[in-house]
């Protein structure tokens, strides 16, 4: 066991952790931030990707340990202390871009840290982008729509009926 | 124009708002108190004789509670089916036991043969490994033909042969589309695969057990579409627990797609050992042990001939199918290639004789069962890749070759036992025509060979029967369930509104659609309503969401229930605005007698209803909730026009979708946003069948495809922006909403678009390919092109 | 997995046979092998470990001979288990014959398979890494048999005849002795 | 996962130090190892972090050699090696962006998966393997299915890369992992064309040696025609066949040639 001391959603929180612990099962079981999801176990779904210091990171391939000292934003600390939702977070309600919301949490982190490093992006740099994220909802239409209208474009012509 | 609430609304959904804050509640992340921790030991091969599993050493390990084998579950129920089919011949299909744990035997790899509970995960995965076990590996039959051989290995030793059943439809038939097919002045033939698919929604599924010494009752939080059915199940047959003492709760359903309907053995499992150990159980399937022990999809190895006359006419139909159950029956899978495909073989066409054989065969992997659209798309793909053969053998356009069979006529009785009441097969093809520009695509084609590309485009068409359905004629096809559903109405004093609903949403949206209708019935805003659902100690009785049924059968409960609110608040009205009941009017949250400006609000009579102080007492009892259970005539009959544009990469066979267009037909709309969301999703799982997915047996058995490494799941980059179109509505003439379902057509109607655009692709590069099949993989494109 | 080679051995197949049924030698040729023992007759127990990538995997099982027709045809099968990767199972058909200059024309039909966690995680390294093992197994008998390169490394058949058996076979160049040189030297 | 101990060393001298433990297992970027870890399909007894050794962390320039740190992941070699274009865009097409974040060019280059996409980068530009002993040219460190010359313990400290005059890399996908089915790496220099496969064979990474001496000679897609590979020895599984494999080297060194050129 060693202790481990991070910061996630801004709050300092330590931990005994062993050797195996799983930075996604820090989260969801020590931390109780069960936003994160597990959804495969071959590092592809997305389902828990979070961020490490700035950078999009899939938590169930990372130990705990390796993140002792770090920076860490899960799906619960993207929205305002108030309950205002992050622009990504509401774009995805506007957009209709989940459906049983199990892939979401990842989604968005993932769409967050894409429009960091690309605050423009078209068409094909999200989808290129989402390449380790799953969705079998909604066969990625109206998130990919999402993450184009949470970067401020219009999107009222996207397949339009 | 589109209305800002109500039906018609394109309401945001309310659901969102926890799933995107990572406030969702899903199984896993339900923890109990105390609670322990199952890994299940599960078979590495595919068929072997148990002659001794030792678990002595295991026992002792650190933070063992108990280990558990075949041997504890003597006496306790196995799974049980929940469909008989009868053959040919009226005799019932062959059922085989499916026990919890294995006994005597394992069947496939995954099959569970001991489950260890411990404190900790780890601890269990450490004692399952030191479990002993002296499993003879026995020959495994995985081929569908072979394992009908005289001599094959048997999957079931008490059985007869591998075969579950042979079924003919409708077997009175036969002689005469034989004799029509032997006339046929043209007869295409094509001999298709459809693939073996595994459901993957993301979230895996989960089992809590618990169990409460203080009243003798157990509670099992469960991954399910329908918990009343699993309470149902696993209560009266597997567990012999009562209803009354048994709770099931499906939270936050992280998707299903049909595999999460089924009764599975985990669940059973974590419900008697929370009591035998009186800890509460958890077990959380890893995305590996998924691919393995949740029900597959599909599976069927088909050939089917088309007869048609001198002009075109479709004159017969004939096929035969091979269909996979796998190893053991899951609870409906004897109806996926029998009554949810054989009656839908008539598709969109007049057909005047069609004969559909099935023979349902065992074979050592997973059990198969119904996967999104269930034996709807298997039909669809068999009959629309045919009409499309013999277009190309004739030399005709496929499109107006469809035309010139639609039926036109509703209702219309096809000659494989279902009446489709409405429809407009011209309408959808019409509007598909326009969404799509078909009109541009020979500019498209020439563009992509511009470039190097073979560019295709495929069109077809789909029926399906859905909002699953009458339970006299379910009853009367095999099914050991009633499939009508149930709400409660249940009005509060301050007017806000609990709606308790049999269906379960892990997805759809019912959070947010059923409230529309509510509020469009009553003329409230629809935040004064809210489901309820998931919960059999919440709801009186529901048999769940599968087969796009949730709102045109439990909605109509739904409707029903609060129709009689509606009648009984107007008794309330009259009294106290002293009017006439019959003068009464609900509109705009209030209640008006006719032709006056005299009214009473909403809330004043569920206020009335629960502060009786004025009030009818004489004439009707306090309290504003209402019941009502709704089991509908007939299925509804959803219908539509689906086209893809294809470019392909002759160099390596690589397929991309250019284009995709969907013109549906699904009756009236309630959420057209959630709708069309559906449709999204269905597509997108019918362009991974068609292109990417595949789940794979070695002939040994062993499962290949067995993580997203080897299963190739559709991902952004694999799909286009789609255009969906469902302004064509012919409403359903039998449910009070006139709703048809939306959830599977996109998954029936695109494989055969795929496949179809595909083939076209390579017929435009010179190459007469008639036929791959799914998955259309660059290498299976590439090496077809090659010959 | 199935593949089909021959070698020409310089030894006769009386010689060769002799080996083939000689737990150590199998010892020595079976790559990541850690004990073999037993007898022919009654099959040998076996441990091999192996590694690919980052999987590293203990197979505990057996290994029979069968269809024994000396010295010139037999059947060796082996089947493992891996604990919680699965198992491993294989067999190759052997048969000799007398070449030219006295030595063994030796032919093989190995077929592999893997089941579990290997079968499921691994499909497309198996049967490169099957051919690899299959392949390394038969040049290790080869060159145990003969001594590697014997003309051309006279010294090494100076070798010590009561040289303790390999300790670990993935250092097979320390094992530089032929077999039969170190029986009858 | 088994229970193992964790230990993240600030030095080269460090970890190799922790390594000298039996069963012990360096751990880089974790996106191979620790999947296999929770399949339980190794044991080690400890992991030792390479990820916070910052004397194997970054991107440089020495003359005309590109030299990245062992532990720098594949997102920074994206962003950083500007120097070197194409290895530049193989590192940004590599796994997913959150593979990218984590997984790190030592890792890729120790694991040596026969399908990965930097052994073939490392192998067509001559590259030569630094470890915290010695250095190694890329043509004797691959060695084969896995396989390196790297010795137990040993770590890949540095990978320098001498920068072609042209090069490119063009991968076609594996449908489901989004690995190389096959992968291609051309890199020409001042003294001839090299030009690496990945995700075909059976032994790994290999050097298509015909395909260089015509590329040598003529630096265009047709100096290609005609030579083909045999499907001896390719992979063959779910998702192509021995011949297809074969088959998509022609096409992809062609096409690499033609982006390169």
């Amino acid at each position: 066991m060693a202790k481990v001391t991070m910061t996630v959603n801004g709050r300092k929180v330590s931990g005994e952790v062993p050797g195996n612990r799983l930075l996604v099962e820090f989260l969801r079981e020590d931390q109780r931030l069960t936003g994160t999801h597990v959804g495969c176990d071959t590092s592809q779904c997305g389902a828990c990707v979070v961020h490490v210091n700035g950078k999009a990171v899939k938590s169930c391939t990372m130990m705990a340990s390796e993140a002792d000292g770090a920076d860490i934003t899960t799906i619960e600390g993207m929205a305002e202390a108030d309950g205002t939702m992050h622009p990504i977070q509401q774009a995805f309600q506007d957009n209709h871009g989940l459906q049983c919301g199990f892939c979401t949490p990842g989604m968005v982190m993932s769409a967050a840290a894409l429009l960091k490093d690309n605050p423009n992006p078209t068409e094909a740099d999200v989808r290129h982008y989402l390449e380790g994220n799953i969705c079998r909802c909604t066969g990625y239409h109206n998130i990919v729509k999402a993450i184009l209208a949470a970067a401020g474009q219009d999107v009222s012509k996207i397949a339009a009926e | 124009m589109p209305k800002d609430s109500g039906i018609g609304a394109a309401s945001k959904r309310r659901e969102d708002v926890r799933f995107l804050t990572g406030a969702g509640n899903y199984t896993d992340d339900i923890n109990i108190y105390g609670q322990a921790y199952v890994y299940f030991l599960r078979s590495d091969v595919a068929h072997g004789k148990i002659n001794s599993i030792d678990t002595s050493a295991a026992a002792e390990m650190p933070g063992v509670v108990r280990i558990f084998t075949g041997a504890d579950f003597e006496g306790v129920g196995g799974l049980p089916c929940g469909w008989q089919v009868t053959d040919r011949h009226g005799q019932p299909m062959q059922e085989p036991a499916h026990p919890v744990l294995a006994q005597g035997k394992v069947r496939h790899v995954g099959d569970p043969i001991a489950a260890v509970v411990a404190d900790s995960l780890q601890e269990a995965r450490d004692a399952a490994e030191a479990i002993e076990l002296d499993i003879e590996e026995l020959p495994a039959v995985v081929n569908m033909k072979a394992a009908l051989q005289e001599g094959a290995p048997k999957v079931h030793d008490d059985l007869t042969s591998n075969l579950c059943y042979d079924w003919g439809f409708v077997e009175d038939n036969k002689a005469a589309v034989d004799e029509a097919i032997k006339n046929a002045a043209h007869v295409t033939t094509l001999e298709l695969v459809n693939n073996r698919l595994v459901a993957n929604p993301m979230e895996p599924r989960v089992a809590v057990g618990d169990y409460s010494r203080a009243n003798d009752e157990s509670t099992l939080y469960t991954t399910s579409q329908n918990p009343h059915v699993i309470r149902l199940l696993m209560g009266a047959f597997v567990l012999g627990i009562p209803e009354h003492k048994l709770r099931v709760v499906a939270p936050d359903v992280g998707g299903g797609f049909g595999t999460k309907i089924f009764h599975y053995a985990e669940e059973a499992f974590c419900t008697f050992a929370a009591k035998k150990c009186n800890r509460p159980v958890k077990w959380t399937a890893s995305r590996s042990e998924a691919f393995m022990s949740d029900a597959h999809g599909r599976d069927h190895v088909t050939k089917i001939e088309l007869a048609l006359d001198a002009d075109n006419n479709f004159t017969a139909i004939r096929t035969e199918t091979y269909a996979n159950m796998g190893a053991y029956l899951s609870t409906f899978a004897p109806s996926v290639p029998t009554w949810l495909h054989g009656t839908l073989m008539a598709g969109n066409y007049r057909t005047p004789l069609i004969y559909v054989n099935v023979k349902a065969v065992f074979t050592n992997t997973v059990p198969v069962d119904a996967y999104r659209g269930a034996g709807r798309p298997e039909a669809t793909y068999q009959l629309e890749r045919v009409v499309d053969k013999a277009a190309r053998e004739l030399g005709v356009d496929p499109i107006a070759l469809r035309r010139q069979n639609f039926i036109s006529e509703f209702p219309y009785a096809t000659p494989v036992a279902v009446e489709y009441d409405t429809g407009n097969y011209f309408a959808t093809m019409d509007k598909l025509e326009e969404v799509a520009d078909l009109a541009g695509f020979e500019a498209r084609r020439k563009a992509s060979e511009a470039s190097g590309k073979l560019r295709g485009l495929g069109v077809n068409c789909y029926i399906e029967a859905c909002g699953i359905a009458p339970s006299n004629l379910v009853g009367q096809l095999g099914a050991r369930a009633g499939l009508y559903d149930a709400a409660t109405v249940r009005v509060n004093a301050t007017g806000t509104i609990s709606v308790m609903v049999g269906a379960h949403s892990h997805g759809q949206g019912h959070e947010t659609a059923f409230p529309q209708v509510v509020a469009d019935m009553l003329g409230i805003d629809e935040s004064m309503i809210e489901i309820v659902h998931g919960d059999s100690s919440k709801i009186p009785f529901g048999m769940g969401t599968y087969g796009s049924r949730s709102l045109a059968v439990c909605g109509s409960a739904m409707v029903k229930a609060t129709e009689k609110i509606i009648k009984k608040a107007k008794k309330i009205a009259s009294h106290l605005l002293e009017a006439s009941e019959a003068d009464i009017e609900v509109k705009d949250g209030k209640f008006t007698v006719a032709g006056t400006d005299k009214s009473v609000a909403w809330g004043d009579v569920t206020l009335a209803a629960y502060v009786p102080h004025n009030y009818p007492l004489e004439d009707i009892e306090p309290g504003l909730e209402e019941t009502a259970f709704y089991d509908p005539s007939n299925f509804t009959y959803p219908s539509g026009a689906y086209c893809c544009e294809v470019e392909l990469d002759p160099d390596t066979g690589k397929v991309t979708i250019e284009r995709f267009a969907a013109a549906d037909d699904f009756g009236n709309v309630v959420n057209p946003m959630i709708v069309e969301g559906q449709v999204h999703g269905g597509i997108a799982q019918g362009i991974g069948q068609a292109l990417l997915e595949n789940c794979v047996y070695d002939d040994e058995g062993q499962l290949l495809s067995a993580s997203y490494m080897d299963y190739a799941m559709p991902r952004a980059d694999d799909v286009p922006f789609y255009v969906v179109d469902h302004s064509c509505q012919t409403p359903c003439t039998h449910n009070p909403l006139g709703v048809k379902g939306c959830g599977e057509a996109g998954a029936i109607g695109s494989p055969p678009a795929v496949v179809n655009a595909v083939i076209d692709a390579i017929q435009s590069g010179g190459k007469n390919v008639l036929h791959i099949d799914m998955p259309l993989s660059p290498q299976r494109v590439w090496a077809a092109m090659q010959d | 997995m199935q593949m089909s080679d021959s070698r020409e051995i310089a030894a006769s197949p009386e010689e060769v046979w002799k080996a083939i049924l000689d737990p150590e030698v199998l010892k020595q040729c079976v790559p990541g092998c850690e004990a073999m023992e037993g007898s022919p007759e009654e099959g040998f127990d076996a441990t091999v470990v192996q590694k690919v990538g980052p999987v590293k995997a203990k197979f505990s099982g057996k290994v029979t001979l069968s269809d024994m027709v000396a010295p010139s045809s037999l059947k060796l099968s082996g089947e493992g288990k891996g604990g919680a990767a699965g198992f491993a199972k294989g067999e190759a058909a052997v048969t000799l014959a007398p070449s030219g200059n006295g030595g063994t024309l030796l032919t093989y039909d190995v077929d592999a398979k893997v089941g579990g966690k290997l079968a499921q995680l691994g499909s497309r390294v198996i049967d490169g890494f099957a051919k690899k093992m299959a392949d390394q197994f038969f040049q290790n008998f080869q060159e145990t048999v003969e001594g590697p390169a014997a003309a051309a490394a006279p010294e090494e058949t100076a070798a010590p005849a009561a040289a303790p058996a390999p300790a670990a076979a993935e250092e097979p160049q320390e094992e530089k002795k032929g077999f039969f040189k170190r029986l009858f030297s | 996962m088994y229970a193992f101990d964790f230990e993240q060393p600030k030095t080269i001298a460090e970890a190799v130090a922790a390594l000298a433990d039996d069963e012990a297992q360096p751990l880089s970027g974790g996106q191979t190892l620790i999947p296999t870890l929770k399949q339980r399909l190794a044991m080690p007894s400890k992991l030792v972090s390479l990820t916070a050794i910052p004397e194997m962390k970054g991107v440089c320039m020495n003359g005309n050699t590109l030299c990245i740190g062992g532990a720098t992941p594949h997102a920074v070699v994206a962003a950083e090696a500007s120097a070197y274009p194409a290895l530049a865009a193989l590192a940004s097409n590599i796994g997913d962006p959150a593979v990218r974040n984590r997984g790190t060019i030592g890792g890729s280059i120790a694991n040596n998966d026969p399908a990965a996409c930097y052994p073939s980068a490392a192998l067509a530009s001559g590259a030569t393997i630094v470890t915290n002993s010695r250095e190694i040219a890329a043509d004797d460190y691959f060695q084969g299915l896995f396989q390196t010359a790297l010795e137990e313990g040993e770590i890949v400290t540095e990978v320098r890369f001498p920068v072609p005059q042209a090069a490119n890399y063009q991968k076609f996908v594996q449908p489901a992992s989004r690995f190389a089915l096959v992968g291609v790496f051309v890199a020409k220099y001042a003294d001839g064309v090299r030009v690496a496969v990945t995700g075909a064979s059976n032994d790994g990474v290999f050097r298509w040696t015909e395909a260089e001496a015509a590329l040598s000679a003529n630096f265009s897609p047709s100096a290609l025609d005609g030579l083909s590979v045999s499907a001896d020895g390719m992979i063959g599984d779910l998702h192509g066949t021995p011949e297809y494999r074969a088959h998509l080297i022609g096409v992809m060194t062609k096409r690499a040639v033609a982006a390169a050129s």
